[in-house]
């Protein structure tokens, strides 16, 4: 369903890489790794449709992104280096804010049952600036099960989902995504830490030298 | 659709409520501004008399040119603007919906506050009611074309100032006609012409602002 | 799609365009500087002294031309921008970046002109008149252009940035224009006009269209320069870069 | 320890050089801000030369306090203000090198820019010269003072226009002295005694306002 | 040589911790592990001086740190959640800075050697603001390699070091870490990740749960 071709990336004088190609059907993973500053952070945004590519394009479905648009972008969910949070309101509003804008509007009951989920049961209704490093990630995390909870999202793009996560978040995270998996969908994520990414196919790609 | 824009401005109001010192030193700001003038050229009342509409119109657009730095800037910061390019609604309706909440809680207030200022200058009733509905179809078109700005100079440093570079010439034929219809309207000429010129910039910027500022963004988040 | 079509596309490629440049340039320098010898001439030693201003008026024969180019080099530059943003193409973005400096330049030399021989005329340099306010005004949509393009590092992000500014600044154009008929000001209305017999001398007016084709040739020559200089730099990975410049040592 | 300031300036310098466009837009906000105010008031050479004095003033307190928000802000965002607080160094120091970077960057400038502004107003040539001073004087005054507003209003959403509720008021001394010199200059009275007083604020400022601002650093990222 | 004694916090209406105490000499590490949200960062920032501990206290060499002020700010280098560095400055420039106003004015060489131990060769011209998430934090890290090779500042407190750095990098600051308490440095770190943290002593703090 994901299909890049012959992808390439150019930044400042560098040439991150070029003549990228693969394919992902429904349930496979996409594990992206590389060491640092070889670009998977670059090929994560240029598959959402962030960074224009310098040569190739990326298709969905057999079309391309920059024609399928708001089409393609109701199938995807992108969390990048960021939380994409707004400090000043909880989580719980938070999740159904970022929801509502995904065109799937949820109850409170629904959110709240997606954040109980990533163990955030008594910080609903905290600001978000107050909370630690990791839960805030476990906020942003939260739409993963909330989107599976409600069968929406297929495509899911994860930078380094598992940063600043304890063991029991990590858990938590392999298990939605395994869930993602088994439901048919497609995950592309990176990450420095070593993980069970054990069900589905998964591919790999190695960037950089 | 509608329900996306709803959805926009009512977060946006939420998190205005959330900082209400946010909303009350926008206003303070332009108060201060007027009030300044007297300070620094000194108390003849017909003198003042006569730079009043021109005052309150600098200051109006000096206070929602400051303001502007938080129609994006925070979204972008905490990464929720990405996100918002990815969703999937036209942006430029998401865009509208971002600055109609943001004239509410700037401009709106400028408007309702204005006739105080100007009392305070001494202009009479016909004249503040002039630059009342001036305000009213002004600060709108002033809001929408700062957006446009405040897209094109996100995550550039200093944009902040590089901000009002680029919106304050576009500012000016509203300050033009704004300005222009309190003074026309007191050398008794009326009032009517500035403000459908003003009404016709407010339109225009209604229809076409959105759509660049939402290109504007496309760009910036490259 | 016809021939001109593809003519078009391939003049559009900045590796086919940069020698063609480099071929165009004596010739408009050199019609620049003959056309700007005989206009400084007439205007200055021809054209008869002014029955009401005397010999002050001649500095219109650089101040008519600069307005006239601040304002037409905006549009076209706001046109490339446009061209550069709808169809991608590299080279008419950096058309646009090309040609905001020497429309800068012409915007102040019209200020600064203007300023000269308001004191003669108005008694003052300046006047808050709507013509001459917005004609500042088009010099700093100028600097905001060149500044929001110097601010982005990515030449990219950076052309398509200042690009979307120029085509949103191209309203300012017409109200300079306009500004005249708009408020009664004190500054000069049109006095060239297509439908209007004109009301100036012969010589003068000859003098006025000779400087007006200098300022011309010297925008573009200057512009082409500009431009080659900034394709080189922009694609100086590509490999006919290299080769030009292995050429040039 | 004077290496330390030293070394604080130099970094402030070199920042302002990569980002020239930070320097030249607090530069021109103060231009255009001043050119607004034709366009506003109407053209009546007369009223303009009158309030002169008053316009720059106020420009030029809008445009410092603009730039006010960069002061700490960009090292507040990126961590590097939390390792100052941290250095071994008195941290009134630190404050006192960052302050008077943005001087050179932002005050400067607009002293060096006014004499050309009071000109297209009219001014003449002793005006001129005391608006020079005046601003000379003041501009130090105001990016001290500014900075103690900067340093509280850290961290708060909103601090942008905070800051100017905060330090607006504490600027009007400096604003009523030295447009006032002016004017005192222009009715022939002689601006020395206005112009004294400015250089008293001046002096004060300098001793206290890196104190105060380094408390209030300390206070803002508790 | 640090010591606390009966520390505690108060978040909100949340008691992070309380009547913590423990002290460590040259040589030894502390390593402060507890889930996401139980006051790692909070501690860590106390040892330092920036949040005031709502009871107990902290000494260094015996001496409480709030009256040492800035002789103890002279020997301690903290690394927290942010990088803290100047987007528009180079690698080079920045650790030239950190580094002057430290109190250690280093020459350009010593600077290009520390980035270049963090393998940022090539990237040390780049301003920052280009890098990549894990080069940033390599940049910050140059700063503990460039304090061992001038043997300056003795107790090093590092909020999750290991953050967004891969493999290789892990690595580098391990050793680093190891030379470190070999020339009878201190060390307080968090991290999720598991780590080889072997040399010297090794105490931990478990909080929260
Ligand atoms: C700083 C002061 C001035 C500025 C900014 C300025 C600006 C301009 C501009 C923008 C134009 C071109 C407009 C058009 O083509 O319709 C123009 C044309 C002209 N200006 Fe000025 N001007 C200034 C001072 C003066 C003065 C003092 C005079 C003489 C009294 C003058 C006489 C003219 C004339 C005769 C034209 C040609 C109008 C035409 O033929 O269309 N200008 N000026
Ligand atoms: N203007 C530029 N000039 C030179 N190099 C650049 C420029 N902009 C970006 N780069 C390089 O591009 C790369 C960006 O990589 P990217 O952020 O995609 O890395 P990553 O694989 O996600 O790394 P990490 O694991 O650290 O997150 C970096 O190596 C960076 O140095
Ligand atoms: N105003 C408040 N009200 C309630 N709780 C608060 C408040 N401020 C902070 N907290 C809580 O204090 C804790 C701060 O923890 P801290 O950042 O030290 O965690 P941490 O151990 O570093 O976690 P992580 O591993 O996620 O980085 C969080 O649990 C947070 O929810
Ligand atoms: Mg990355
Ligand atoms: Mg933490």
């Amino acid at each position: 369903m994901l299909e890049a071709q012959g992808l390439g990336a150019v930044r400042g004088d560098r040439r991150l890489f070029a003549g990228l190609n693969f394919s992902l059907d429904g349930g496979e993973l996409l594990y992206v790794h590389g060491p640092n500053g070889s670009g998977k952070t670059t090929l994560l945004r240029m598959l959402c449709g962030l960074v224009m590519p310098a040569e190739g394009e990326v298709r969905w479905r057999g079309e391309t992104i920059r024609r399928l648009g708001d089409e393609y972008r109701r199938e995807l969910l992108y969390l990048g280096h960021t939380v994409a949070l707004k400090d000043d309101l909880t989580g719980l509003e938070n999740l159904r804010i970022a929801s509502a804008l995904q065109g799937a509007a949820v109850h409170e009951a629904q959110a709240g049952e997606a954040l109980a989920a990533l163990g955030l049961t008594g910080f609903e209704d905290l600001p978000v600036r107050v909370l630690s490093q990791g839960q805030k990630r476990r906020v942003a995390l939260a739409r993963l099960q909330l989107s599976l909870q409600l069968g929406r999202a297929c495509l899911w793009i994860l930078d380094e989902p598992f940063t600043a996560l304890d063991k029991a978040a990590i858990g938590v995270l392999e298990a939605v995504l395994a869930a993602h998996l088994e439901g048919g969908g497609i995950v592309v994520l990176t990450t420095h830490q070593e993980v069970a990414l054990t069900a589905g196919v998964t591919k790999e790609i190695a960037m950089g030298g | 659709m509608l329900a996306a824009l709803r959805c926009m401005v009512m977060r946006d109001l939420v998190l205005a409520v959330r900082r209400v010192s946010d909303v009350l030193t926008t206003l303070f700001f332009f108060v201060i501004v007027v009030s300044l003038f007297p300070l620094g050229v000194g108390p003849e009342m017909e003198m003042l008399r006569t730079i009043a509409p021109g005052v309150v119109w600098v200051a109006a657009i000096l206070a929602s040119m400051l303001a502007l730095g938080r129609l994006f800037g925070h979204d972008y910061g905490d990464g929720t603007l990405e996100q918002m390019l990815l969703a999937p609604q036209p942006l430029a309706l998401l865009v509208l919906g971002k600055v109609l909440a943001h004239w509410l809680v700037t401009g709106l207030p400028l408007v309702l506050m204005a006739p105080l200022l100007g009392l305070q200058f001494g202009l009479d009733t016909v004249a503040l009611e002039v630059l009342v509905i001036s305000l009213l179809l002004g600060t709108p078109a002033i809001s929408l074309i700062g957006a446009v700005g405040a897209a094109l100079t996100l995550g550039v440093r200093g944009g902040g100032v590089l901000v009002s570079l680029l919106v304050l010439p576009l500012y000016i034929p509203v300050l033009i006609f704004g300005a222009g219809a309190v003074e026309a309207e007191a050398a008794g000429l009326g009032a009517g012409g500035h403000l459908s010129l003003l009404g016709a910039i407010a339109v225009l910027a209604l229809c076409f602002a959105p759509l660049a500022a939402a290109a504007a963004l496309r760009i910036s988040l490259e | 799609m016809s021939t001109a079509g593809i003519n078009w596309f391939k003049y559009s490629s900045p590796a086919t365009f940069y020698p063609l440049a480099g071929r165009m340039i004596p010739w408009f320098a050199a019609l620049a500087v003959v056309s700007a010898v005989a206009g400084l001439y007439l205007g200055f030693f021809v054209a008869p002294p002014d029955y009401q201003q005397g010999d002050a008026y001649r500095i219109m024969f650089i101040h008519v031309p600069a307005a006239w180019m601040s304002m037409f080099i905006y549009v076209v530059m706001a046109g490339y921008a446009a061209l550069g943003l709808i169809f991608n193409t590299r080279l008419s973005a950096m058309m646009a970046s090309a040609l905001a400096p020497t429309g800068a330049m012409f915007t102040f030399l019209a200020l600064w002109t203007g300023a000269l021989w308001g004191k003669p005329m108005w008694g003052t340099w300046w006047v808050w008149d709507a013509r001459l306010t917005s004609e500042l005004i088009l010099l700093f949509l100028y600097i905001g252009y060149m500044s929001l393009e110097a601010a982005i590092d990515d030449p990219r992000r950076a052309s398509r940035a200042s690009g979307l500014l120029a085509i949103v600044g191209v309203v300012n154009v017409p109200i300079i224009y306009y500004s005249v008929q708009w408020w009664n000001t004190l500054h000069q209305g049109a006095s060239i006009s297509f439908d209007k017999a004109p009301t100036m001398a012969a010589t003068m007016l000859a003098a006025l269209l000779v400087m007006t084709f200098a300022c011309w040739m010297y925008a573009i020559a200057i512009v082409l320069m500009r431009v080659r200089n900034i394709i080189l730099e922009r694609e100086r990975h590509s490999e006919w870069v290299m080769g030009v410049l292995e050429e040039e040592k």
